[in-house]
């Protein structure tokens, strides 16, 4: 199964407007910015961002053209916001959330990570401690009154317990190191954080790798993400960045 | 309470960020996994060399090694702050289910946060600011450690830039967790959270229980052994 | 349903086992993940030489390549049979959580199993024979692959050794699943499970669908284009 | 950290009666051969051990010892017996579970895996879709008819799911193939199996392990089980069996 193809613009060709994706990175590392791009200049609209830990705060520039395109309509993370109270004033994202015009759902980082390995196994809902004793274990924490659901609590044993449910994006965008041309990933580093899981969470998995390689070059321990779970695989070069998201 | 109560009247002169960071890590034993929060607990990383204590970081990595700069800066290679670092002899990375699950399954032995108020109950307060108005914030994996970790310590100023007390009667800010912390670390003071209230075990050098009972809301049990910090 | 009107009364010559498998293979399109259980479904790895299916083994493998035997076998590469085998060019290894992410969240095309019984709605029984006298038998992974798999095939023997019929108005034997099976390969016919009933499709080569009909407890449907089937 | 101990019978010292021992392996594959017949030797009794398929029917000669030593109350596996019911009549275990003297509770591969997940990480129970359809949706399977207990159902969206619990052993006894000495492990291709898993699920790991090498050895992204899960690490001969369940 010869998964590559040509151009990050083929890769995300399908991706339609109110699309779910599930954007990984944890702030600069690991974001797939090759493909976000791609998402930019299609300009497909009404997205929902799935996140893990601000790509959207390590990758700015890159918010700031979703939002300034009217892409986003809504974004769900744990860091979704800049560290610095000034520096968030002057950020369209944030602008446009304290606007109400993009919602920003808010979750603690292992709940998230969990939700996405609950889609990817078939879990439609499990009980996590998480939470338990803030506002996360009475409501979903949003920017938007309507959509702050109460949630549903339970003991076992003597503690309790918040009941959380899978989260299925419709695609995922993923940033590898090495990939094979039947989908078999593998990451540098910390860059692998949500990338994998993120992988196996979603319907449809396009993966931008750094280096593309016949079969057989991964050796079947060293691979990360078995190609079962990738859909698309297309060369992007070496992202640049600056590690900061001050 | 009013904002105006919570104003203090004087204040002292306590330790730097990098002591508080210091008197900490003498409070980690040999042979821990630890898990250090955004701020002054990060700075414990610099009072850990040639001690068998392994960092974890949430992003997917055990035993993360020091900040590098420069050219040795990997894009690839960071910590949770988003700084550049280096991996040590017997590091490991890993996924970010990995991670959380070492964190949320007990498997961390200790979680150094900051905080923005705590009372004495060990309920804190660190992920939202109302000031900023926003009903959203950065939660990032504040509540998954307090949720996971064996012991929760607190790194934190004693008192605000403006002069409020951090360490009041009733949290007016939204609670990270309820009742985990255990020992709460200030350039001021060191206090147990014990189910009769707050332990005052140490002050800060020149300093007197008076002095930290006078920026303090809850009334602190004064320790027998009362000390000076020592490093 | 008493033992005695199950049993058959003529027995036809079928096809080998091999031959189930094969026809099997043939209703698998290129580009699929499969996972096969034990038995005649085995047999199908033989099939695929050639083709663009990848087979996935529960005990943590993608890509499973063919048998191996004396000095070559590794005792620590084996398929979910227990049987030596090797690996290929873009396979790979992964634990057994991963494995049943796989199976259980819906990732592998088509699971192919075998079967005690099976009825006209798809249900199926195969993970313990009551004549074994024990109320606990082996499930393994049979129960995962039913829950998870987009597709789900049985092939077996459409009658057993003593003569009863496995294609059954009632499951007698324990369930594995119910409804998940579409279509049902044995040495004498292919049918599909339809909402109106069993379908039968394909015959063994000098069968009518009276003699199908014969050994086959549930009404069958015939399909209008009913044929030999093919290899 | 240092976590070598010196022979097979220090890092099992601790086992105590009626402890729960997680044993990996894929019937022949992964067993922890070595801690096991230090278990045989030691001659605790009154032994859970949680499996998750057939380590006991690949190490058949194991299994025979510890019921013949009357060491065993329990055995949790989604493949406990011999798949032949004349080679099954014949094994000590079989007889056992027979006359009841030992329990044996079944459950779906799958289940176990993910029960063993849900220990590691804190989550205290999860829906599953396995399972239903079967007397698996209705009852603990067991050839003890007091242990029996029902089992919890609920519906999310049109389907029916499975509340299954955490299941989290005393000790596992794991075999990996190469291991440091501060506990970072990796495996040998499909010898993985359940051990990652135990090693993460556990109260205490104990890891029997081919080579044992200095930290740094084993580089970062080759550890497949990172030292906080693993408690003490001990050198074990390369075993040596049949691979065959027949």
């Amino acid at each position: 199964m010869n998964k590559v193809v040509s151009s990050v613009q083929e890769a995300v060709a399908d991706i339609h407007d109110g699309a779910v994706i599930a954007v990984p990175g944890f702030f600069t590392c690991g974001v797939p910015r090759a493909l976000l791009w791609a998402l930019v200049e299609k300009g497909v609209k009404n997205l929902t961002l799935t996140c893990g830990c601000g790509p959207l705060v390590g990758a700015s520039d890159i918010s700031q053209a979703l939002v300034q395109n009217g892409q986003l309509k809504k974004v769900i993370d744990s860091y979704g916001l800049f560290r610095s109270a000034s520096k968030g004033l002057q950020d369209p994202f944030e602008q446009a959330v304290r606007a109400g015009t993009i919602e920003l759902e808010v979750s603690p980082m292992g709940t998230l990570a969990e939700r996405y390995r609950a889609a990817a196994a078939g879990i439609p809902a499990f009980y996590t401690p998480t939470g338990v004793g803030s506002v996360v274990e009475e409501m979903v924490v949003t920017n938007i009154d309507a959509n702050r659901q109460q949630k549903e609590t339970r003991v076992f044993g003597e503690a309790k317990y918040i009941l959380e449910y899978a989260l299925k994006p419709d695609f995922a965008l993923i940033h590898a190191f090495i990939g094979d041309t039947e989908g078999n990933l593998s990451y540098n580093k910390t860059a692998l954080n949500f990338n994998h899981v993120m992988a196996t969470a979603a319907k449809v998995t396009i993966a931008e790798v750094e280096k593309i390689v016949e079969p057989g070059v991964l050796k079947p321990g060293d691979v990360r993400t078995p190609s079962v779970y990738v859909h698309r695989v297309v060369h992007a070069e070496r992202p640049k960045f600056a590690i900061t998201i001050d | 309470m009013s904002e105006a109560t919570k104003k203090v009247k004087v204040r002292f002169e306590g330790l730097p960020r990098e002591m508080i960071a210091l008197r900490v890590s003498r409070e980690i034993p040999e042979g821990s996994y630890v898990n250090l929060g955004i701020g002054i607990p990060t700075l414990i990383s610099n009072w850990i060399e040639g001690r068998d204590i392994v960092l974890q970081a949430e992003l997917g990595m055990l035993k993360t090694g020091p900040l590098v700069e420069g050219d040795e800066a990997d894009q690839d290679l960071i910590n949770a702050s988003c700084q550049a670092i280096c991996s040590l002899q017997g590091s490991s990375f890993f996924d970010i289910v990995e991670s959380f699950t070492m964190i949320r399954g007990g498997h961390i032995d200790i979680a150094v946060m900051g905080a923005l108020q705590i009372n004495a109950r060990g309920d804190y307060a660190g992920w939202a600011n109302p000031s900023r108005g926003l009903l959203v914030g950065n939660i990032g994996g504040s509540m998954d450690l307090c949720a996971g970790a064996r012991k929760l310590f607190i790194a934190m100023e004693h008192t605000t830039k403006d002069g409020e007390t951090k360490v009041v009667n009733e949290l007016t800010y939204p609670e990270t967790t309820k009742g985990k912390v255990s020992l709460i670390f200030t350039d001021l003071a060191v206090m147990e959270v014990t189910t009769k209230g707050l332990l005052l075990r140490e002050v800060a050098p020149g300093l007197t229980a008076e002095n930290i009972q006078s920026v303090t809301e809850p009334k602190l049990i004064i320790s027998p052994q009362l000390k000076e910090i020592e490093f």
